[in-house]
């Protein structure tokens, strides 16, 4: 009956740890920390895309990245409800984030300046998401491995349909063709970086890989990623924009230029071209929604009351 | 109007405005729900709009698809109302806009789906409960809202205040078409009236019945709509997407 | 000695009656009315053509309409400081068109929808304001006669700008001729009804042609501007939109169909297309700038008080 | 930036962003005198922008007028600095960037008035005149504002938190132009620090450092600005007007 031995037991044995069952506080609080910025991560990721909504180029494009950007609401809210098992309110996980205590990733501080770029965006950034999200599948955390089965399965139809993008634009006319090159030229680099620093740099891996919570390193999921990119932009013809990239017969895997870190660093802190923006924007929309929150929760409890006073009449 | 041509360019054009305005909302909504909700309704709208702008080309017969119905006519050649084509406003207009577009949206989408030209009456026989589905969704913030918080009262009767006179337009007599507007006009009474009661909300006078959007006679705003959704598409004549 | 004897002299001699001098109430109320209502007019008037500044498809054009609206603005300025030298404040007047007790000319409450109304209302809108304003340069009321001239001298400027970019645009592509006659079509009786109702209906004009505010009827005017519009009209290669618009020999004028005057009407109480926009437009800037407002006030009582202590120190 | 050509385009793209930002107030000012000031700025700005642009075609060769360079390009085009492009926000907002655009602008509009390029030089000799009233009358208000009501200080300081980090591209070394943008920075420190200690406001801390338009890589409002400026132009190309 030692709960920090059946803890164990159950990582050891590859299942999942529900929310009523023990957990170290350390356990709790990584999870709490990742899973708060993988919600805020989509619900900033938001952004970036919806910039084109009102700007796609056919009706049928502009259906596809309208129901694209409303998963990302719906995955921000499983994955905060996934948060909400561990004992955190959705309010305060909102709260630190609007108070910039609480990060989301830093590929959303970079702007989509073209059309080509929601291609992108698709294809690399949710591609690199994948990389990273389809091992937590297996997270020894239940409601979060069960939350990223739903998104995972999402997110690869939206990278599909960012490839279709960039596999359009890239046969299209010259000048689409063009876009579609600036666009990898541009999102190339912070989609490697989206993996985190190097595996030697890297303050909370070896604790998670042993919970299970994370099972490949940083270094690990950018290769598989490299690995899977350089086929795929074979098929669509467009260059990656790295000299040293080359297949390394050894290691049976591609090398390449490593993003630039410091860069990284840079973003995260704040100084990417959009931090300010995103969190801006973020914060006026909840602010100008709180009258609009205020009045919904106003009515129900005047709803309630009327339903109380019909009960008691009755 | 004149031909179904006309009539289906008007619904058409409706629908498109109003994902588009919906469209504007993403990522502002007051609340995460909303968000998911009103890109909902606004790829209803799309997809209705897609559905009538094909027919309308089809029934034109000169080649024009929907991308080229959406994207290559200014502002001078679009038929929709000006109520879709105002500015969002806050999410009290938004909301109000909604009801009233969507309590004449449910009973003519009704109506078309019985009507004699097939393909009309599948579109319609979709669009109708899309459209119950917003009229409940805009009914039910209208209340909220009207009997929410003097705040949200006093913006909620700001509202319809400003966007009352709108409505008329959309029930303006075109016997030749294959729904008469003016026939709805008692079914959007009958929805809209109660709602504004329960939302403790006063129903204006009739008085301005502002119009001219079935003629392509616009407000200013919808220019600067048609000039930000278009800019992709006209930059780059005869591409594929 | 007798003031009114006096007043009664300068205007029969076509003299000029000046701010010090003694004057009949009701002369100075038609006056303040008279020219606040043209001031109001001149700063609700710079939003049809503002809506295209931005839009102006040659970086030429945008300066000159940039310049046009500005000289409105300075035209709004003169005239409220002609409207001061009767005894009301600027202020006061803003306050009176801001609540809507005062009117300005209803043909502002029609839209500008495309890039040709800019030159319609060049045109026909300024060219309207001309022939009315023409006669004003000989109004028996100094200060507003001496505006008048300065204000006819820009207009004049203006209404061949409006009528160039007509020419260019009817003599250009078959889209640019549409857009010209399609304005014209729009703008031609909106512009005819400038000119008030008929001299039947006409409530003020009596006393203020004897007062020598005002020289010619409402009538006599439009003929003047029909006359004159057919001409250009002719040159333009544009139809003016009046099946019944023709030459009549005995009359040596244009016989033409009159505007719908129940519609100028239902503009005048406030149900044109625009009105309420205009309205909110002009109350939402005047808001929005109240606190700039404030602080200029605040900062020139600071210098003063600063420039106050100097001098008792010196 | 490479050669002249890439020099008088930036500034000229400058210019003309700034323009359309200041064109934006007409109708909208918090005084009537104010409305005159600013669209006089306006065209000033946009002077400067036809006389830069139509150089640039000139130096480019390529048969581009000022037309061409302004309606044609896209924002991955424009190498104007991001400063100008930033949405004009609250009166404060737009007046602290009139204030670190035209400190930027004086001298060098200055250097360029004596530099060799002759033409170059007679555009400075006009600019510099302009941009010497653009920075009294910013600095006048920025003063105002500092130094007016504790609502004006906060909504300055707010203005000034926010733009302070888009100077530093404005001094992006370019040895090899025809004005060395890094010359320029004591002259701007010169003239805006005391203004804002005047205007007791406090200078924020150097950290981020934006950048990136001289390059053609924006902000996502400058497409946005673009789609509108050149909406009528693009739609009807080859007209002249």
């Amino acid at each position: 009956d030692d709960p920090a031995a059946y803890f164990a037991e159950v990582i050891d044995a590859d299942h999942k740890i529900e929310p009523r069952d023990w957990m170290p506080d350390a356990y709790r609080r990584t999870l709490v920390r990742q899973i708060a910025q993988h919600a805020h991560s989509e619900i900033i990721g938001m952004q970036p895309e919806g910039n084109w909504i009102s700007r796609a180029p056919s009706l049928k494009r502009k259906a596809i990245l309208l129901a694209k950007v409303q998963d990302e609401a719906g995955h921000g809210l499983y994955l905060y409800a996934a948060a909400e098992t561990l004992g955190v309110s959705r309010d305060e996980l909102v709260e630190l984030l609007l108070d910039g205590r609480q990060k989301y990733s830093s590929i959303f501080n970079y702007p989509t300046l073209t059309w080509a770029d929601v291609g992108a965006i698709g294809w690399l950034v949710d591609g690199a998401a994948i990389v990273n999200q389809v091992p937590l599948c297996r997270c020894s955390y239940g409601p979060y491995a069960r939350a990223m089965i739903r998104v995972c399965k999402e997110e690869s139809f939206h990278q599909r349909q960012g490839y279709e993008i960039l596999h359009t634009l890239a046969h299209g006319t010259p000048a689409q063709r063009a876009m579609a090159q600036d666009a990898l030229d541009r999102w190339w680099y912070p989609s490697l970086a989206m993996f985190g620093p190097p595996d030697g740099d890297s303050t909370h891996s070896a604790q998670s890989m042993a919970w299970k919570i994370k099972r490949f390193s940083n270094d690990e999921l950018r290769q598989r990623f490299v690995d899977m990119c350089v086929r795929q932009a074979e098929i669509l013809g467009l260059t990656i924009p790295d000299p040293d990239l080359r297949w390394n017969e050894t290691r049976q895997a591609y090398d390449f230029t490593q993003p630039d870190y410091d860069e990284l660093m840079r973003v995260i802190k704040g100084e990417g071209p959009c931090n300010r923006q995103r969190m801006e924007h973020r914060r006026r929309a909840h602010a100008d929604g709180a009258w609009v929150r205020e009045a919904a929760t106003a009515y129900a409890v005047k709803q309630r009351a009327g339903a109380q006073r019909e009960r008691v009449a009755a | 109007m004149n031909g179904p041509f006309d009539f289906t360019l008007a619904l058409g054009d409706d629908a498109l405005v109003a994902a588009q305005r919906l469209g504007e909302w993403a990522t502002r909504a007051p609340e995460m729900e909303e968000d998911i909700a009103l890109a909902n309704i606004a790829l209803d709208q799309l997809g209705a709009a897609r559905l009538l702008l094909s027919y309308a080309g089809e029934l034109e017969g000169a080649g024009r698809d929907e991308d080229a119905l959406a994207f290559l006519r200014d502002d001078r050649e679009f038929r929709n109302c000006l109520l879709v084509e105002l500015p969002n406003g806050d999410f009290a207009v938004t909301m109000v806009k909604l009801l009233l577009l969507s309590a004449y949206q449910v009973p003519l989408y009704t109506a078309l789906a019985g009507c004699a030209d097939e393909r009309l009456a599948a579109i319609g026989a979709k669009a109708r409960k899309e459209s119950a589905y917003h009229l409940d969704h805009s009914a039910l913030w209208v209340k909220r809202l009207g009997d929410g918080t003097d705040e949200s009262h006093r913006r909620a009767q700001a509202a319809v205040d400003q966007l009352w006179p709108y409505h008329h337009e959309l029930f303006t007599a075109d016997p030749a078409a294959p729904v008469d507007p003016a026939a709805l006009r008692a079914d959007f009474d009958a929805v809209v009236s109660p709602v504004l009661a329960e939302a403790t909300l006063t129903r204006p006078a009739d008085g301005w019945k502002p119009g001219g959007g079935r003629a392509g006679v616009h407000t200013e705003h919808l220019s600067f709509l048609l000039a930000e959704m278009q800019v992709l598409h006209r930059a780059h004549p005869g591409a594929q997407w």
